[in-house]
């Protein structure tokens, strides 16, 4: 059977870059887009055998969906093993690839969705608010640091094979648990930094005013906030209750409280 | 003033490719705070554009499509939002208050977008019985184009009617419903990092979640997103390297100066 | 100026109700920042009754009756010197430099109480062999007859000689006496602190004593007692978390997108 | 034999609320007050059986003393073995309660009786001393928060029973450690917060004049009274020292170091 | 301006005590602190010796003789630099400037000293094979020379041309390069903490790294060197209870109050 | 054979204080010092006993070198053995001395060169640089501190003798990790506290300033003094590369970065 060359695992590491999720649907999520990035492998090994490149089609377009940063490890390693055993065992490829998505989809979207854009983005507009546009240069740099990650992982994948899916089973784990850990810190710490909502309440009691604002901060700084967000927690926790519809109560709630001088005639 | 053509074909290229980005490489031109940025520069007003963008991308900080699901289309709101803003000439705030709801109007256009590439899965599906490798590729890359329509149509159409809509708002929208979408302006990032609570494992590893919040609650000004990362990704690895070796292995450090350590010549990183 | 009999009677019904919380919800009024504030809003200052009763608590707040130990009065001590200083018109510190001393004499009340409650423990020892449950409960409730008695008492017998208590004090004693007992009252704090550090097991734990002290003493005016309780109550639950889960669980976080996650609706709390 | 209800629970909650420390004396403690909290229970089961009655009424009068909140837990217990075996073995009874109000007064206090008063009373007083009496509802409303856990607590103990006794055990000395972690921690927080004093000490050496507060300030914050902790504490190690003695010592140097002007002829 | 012969005299007896201090009880003298306030203090400029010295210590903090490495002589450094400052009377950054090159220079006086006394080495193994102990005692009492005149004559050569050599940097070296030297003097510091890093596991540990670092990078002015060991000493006795106790022993707090707890009487101190 | 006595120990822990490395030579380090430091304690046990001596003489001299403060514990360990067993098996000596010298100097340069140092000698460093030279007594006042706990490590060595080789071997481990911890977070924190340097770059771009310090504080406070000790540490891990190079490499670095404004002309 052919073998490999770099410059396919090159053009599969492109294609993936780019390509995964053009044909994102319902259906089969990422399954299409799967199949035509690693198109390059299948017909270097599969070209001039017709019935093995069939069953690879269908095999290569069945439902696929996880973190896009990690599914260059998943296709490396799909790759490293038809490279050597080609078409003959397809429920093992199902296996590899179904058995690995999950968990990478956990950790990989916790690290790049959530806390890779909250850190990058997040200093990269307080940057915009004081006026200086060069900001968005970081999230550019900080995103090609990534797609040299990328690169890696694609290699990585390639070489260790089935090795990955056995060894990185264990680590994963361990690896979750720390960017959990990595996540919460950041979520807490987004409260007090995003949230610069406060009452804005001043009481006149005989000669005091008395500063509803100054008197939670004494008690803990950013209460309120804090308070918003365990309130949207607890909603997200209720049937029938999703993000969009968590949005329409915070809008219902902000003009309540955008109007509370208004409500109260003061 | 309404916007020009050339304006329009240009904001219509920008977030087809902005779109794309969102599902490839993720460098920024998908972030709403791009959006602004872009639009406040091609409408000869970047400082709106930047407050703007920058607002709606810290509101939306913790919103992100985990496994496919669908979020309210904030770049397509940052884009109008701006422009609406410029266009109106009553500042940013003025943006930002319209783009939430317009990001939240666009929710759907998304999911038609998602439901399409349905057609062309099937065709390829199709083209697999035959082995016809060359038509399934085919297939990915028309996917693009229900992607694409589904950001450039609104925008096209919004800009478009750009003046009538500002006038309308104007005319019919009161007072206290723009205070009130500034407020909920305010406190709609709540929602961003309630989802990140739901999303993470937040009831076995509160305490995470409490060292974070007091860092920043008390630490204020002095403090950032950047250096509560770096202590949480700290103690993330103390974790790790406490489950990972219980036994304490033997260390090698010690009378060895620097000047002999030349076997290793990497920066610092994890070391397993 | 005398106090009246109407203010004493109003006092000493809150003293008694003050023990009573004491030794049962201990809501508050038991606390001297009460014992300041209410006699200070019934003798028509509340401003010196604040002041005195919040100094007064801060230097006593690690002061309990850990296991039935006597405590000094300092809840009388803070009624009797909020009065004598706005009899005397001196201002908080002088009310705060009588009340330590005034609470110290009083700790022998308290003991006296403690100990006229074997009577009443006698005589149901009595009743119940006689399996007479009705007396058995009366004696209970007779308990209260002591302890409400060894705050009124005093209280009364000190408000009523109140003036004459102040005209001895502002002739007999000097003025670096004043200034001893004020210094005094600044470093008083520090005995509540030393029984606590007795009571924890702080040889053991020193190292979170060590990390309360840091975060407080450079974090100053930012910081504050809650922040630190926060972040003990955070390394306290990573410690449990730690050593109860010596094997680390398959966490099944992940790909459940928030909108499905409806099975658990409670609140963040300690999950096991 | 009966069963008890519902409403003899909560009046058994309500008494516990109120009057386990009427009849506290030195003899016996908190026994006088145990005998009265549970009464509803035993004239429910044994208002009918004078000899059963006697036993309870002796065994129920015995020597106890634990912490007010967790004392629900352990009332709540015996009720629901009593429920189940009367008086049959006085023993376990006396077992139970004895067992368990040593380990229970040990977290119990530190929980309820430092760490929690510290928190409320301190935050509350800065209040205070900021001319808000607002800061008194503060002890209130976390104090109703307590009353609802001991409620909690009278229920746990009635349904876990003797299971309460062995497995809470277990959990116990690690809920205790992690107390005493957190107590700890508000215990270091607590000096430089609390303890205001400062040397107030200046220099003249020529023409510069050397402020030893901010000397010992740029050594480490808070070092004065630091050290007087440090003192206290190891004053209370000696034999023969107790608190009462402590403040009569701390009185004494508070009164020469009030007076060091006068004593250096300052 | 010269140096006076008194004064050559004075320092040549400090540099020779510094160094014995260095090789023995490190109790100060050795360090660039103390060779710039002496120096300063002997030639009538305190101030200008502790802005010198001091600098030159924060400069140099991790640079130590780990395992017998030699490392630039910055004490003698710091003497002449602050010499040559108040010779040339142009401030003290014109001191730091020069003290770095000049401590470079001797390092191998310094080699020089270590390997002299491999002489002194072989004659005491002569003496020990006569079992001489006497003599054998009397070659370590030598090996001081060498360690004291590896300092006295760069002193005592340096000052005595003192003022030539000034004269000479004056004329000789450009502006652009006593500007440069200065930016270096502000750098430097970069060595000692490299030094340490190699030295110390940072790979294994570099967690400790990051949170000291951020506390001191956000804590700024508030923070300090002592309060960030404070909160490293805490750590890494969490870290060693950890690693020592696996199992949870049974803890006797509890219900003893303080005044039963006499039967420790020692200040804190780990328990074990 | 002779017990040592009191005042023989004592005439060590002197002897240690000042001359361990007076004779200190790169062939055996501080095998001279060694040698000399308990002689008062050889001549104790071997003076009427020239061959014993001999030998003494013979393996004292040997390779030595460990920590000063360290060393205490080892020559202690050594008297107390050679009290017991003499000369008999020198071999069981050396084999003593260089087990634990190893150790020893890891951990005991880690506390008392590396960490002790860059505390005291900050803190007192910045006292000075705040004109007061009283900051000079703190080294001198923490390092009789030092001397105090040199003078208990001579007598636990003496007291423990062999065990401390056995059991203080196990302890080390532990104790130096603790040690690389504290000493890392020491380390962390003295790159902002140590290094001062900021670009000082300003630039002009239409109305507005770019203040380019401002904007990479932004971004991570002391990110330049960071970054400057990464490559640092980087090239020290270079083949050739040592310390005294480094020195110039950083030296040619300062004459670039502080002559920018000349380089660019501005
Ligand atoms: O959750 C895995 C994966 O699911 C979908 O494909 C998208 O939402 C991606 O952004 C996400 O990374
Ligand atoms: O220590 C247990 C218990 O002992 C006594 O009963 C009182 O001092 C209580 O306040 C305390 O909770
Ligand atoms: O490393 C052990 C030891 O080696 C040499 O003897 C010297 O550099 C000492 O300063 C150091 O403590």
């Amino acid at each position: 059977m052919n073998k490999l060359t770099d410059k396919d695992i090159k053009k599969v590491y492109w294609r993936n870059l780019f390509g995964l999720q053009w044909g994102w649907n319902y259906e089969r999520m990422q399954g299409l887009g799967y199949s035509w990035v690693i198109m390059p492998a299948l017909k270097r090994l599969y070209k001039d055998d017709k019935e093995q490149m069939k069953t690879a089609l269908k095999t290569q377009l069945g439902f696929f969906n996880t973190s896009q940063p990690m599914s260059h490890l998943i296709i490396g390693a799909d790759m490293g093993i038809e490279e050597k055993t080609g078409m003959s065992d397809p429920e093992a490829i199902v296996g590899l690839k179904t058995g690995l998505m999950g968990p990478f989809a956990g950790v990989g979207d916790t690290i790049f969705l959530a806390i890779y854009r909250a850190i990058v983005f997040s200093i990269a507009s307080y940057m915009a608010l004081s006026g200086s546009a060069l900001g968005l240069l970081l999230p550019i740099i900080a995103g090609a640091a990534i797609l040299w990650v990328r690169y890696k992982f694609t290699w990585i994948g390639y070489q260790q094979g089935t090795k990955l899916a056995t060894e990185f089973a264990g680590r994963m784990k361990i690896l979750t648990e720390g960017a959990s850990i990595l996540g919460l810190t950041v979520v807490g710490a987004l409260i007090p930094s995003v949230i610069n909502y406060s009452l804005d309440l001043k009481y006149q009691m005989g000669k005091v005013t008395l500063n509803i604002d100054d008197m939670l901060n004494q008690i803990l700084p950013s209460l309120v906030p804090l308070a918003i967000v365990m309130f949207s927690y607890w909603l997200l926790g209720k049937k029938k209750m999703n993000s969009t519809r968590l949005i329409f109560v915070l809008i219902a709630l902000g003009m309540v409280l955008g109007n509370l001088k208004r409500i109260f005639g003061m | 003033m309404t916007v020009s053509f050339g304006i329009i074909i240009v904001l219509c290229v920008y977030v087809a490719l902005a779109v794309l980005d969102q599902i490839s490489l993720q460098l920024g031109p998908y972030s709403p705070l791009f959006g602004g940025a872009i639009t406040g520069l091609v409408m000869g007003d970047l400082k709106t554009g930047l407050m703007v963008g920058a607002t709606l991308q810290l509101m939306t900080l913790g919103v992100a499509t985990f496994g496919g699901a669908t979020v309210p289309d904030f770049l397509t709101g940052s884009v109008m939002g701006t422009a609406y803003a410029i266009l109106a000439n009553k500042g940013a705030s003025y943006g930002i208050g319209l783009a939430v709801p317009i990001g939240l109007l666009l929710t759907q256009t998304d999911i038609l977008a998602r439901m399409a590439n349905t057609f062309f899965q099937h065709r390829a599906d199709r083209f697999a019985e035959e082995g016809n490798y060359r038509k399934v590729e085919l297939q990915n890359i028309w996917g693009t184009i229900p992607w694409i329509l589904s950001r450039i149509l609104p925008v096209a159409i919004g800009l478009f009617f750009g003046q009538s809509v500002v006038s309308a708002i104007n005319s019919f929208i009161p007072a206290w419903f723009m205070d009130g979408l500034k407020t909920a302006g305010l406190i709609l990032p709540a929602m961003g990092i309630a989802i990140l609570m739901r999303y993470l494992p937040i009831k076995k590893y509160f305490p995470f979640f409490i060292i974070g919040f007091v860092m920043m609650a008390y630490g204020g000004k002095n403090f950032s997103i950047l250096g509560s990362a770096l202590v949480g990704l700290a103690m993330a690895a103390i974790y790790v390297i406490f489950k990972n070796k219980p036994t304490s292995p033997v260390t090698t450090s010690g009378t060895d100066s620097s000047e002999n350590d030349d076997s290793d010549d990497d920066e610092v990183e994890i070391d397993e």
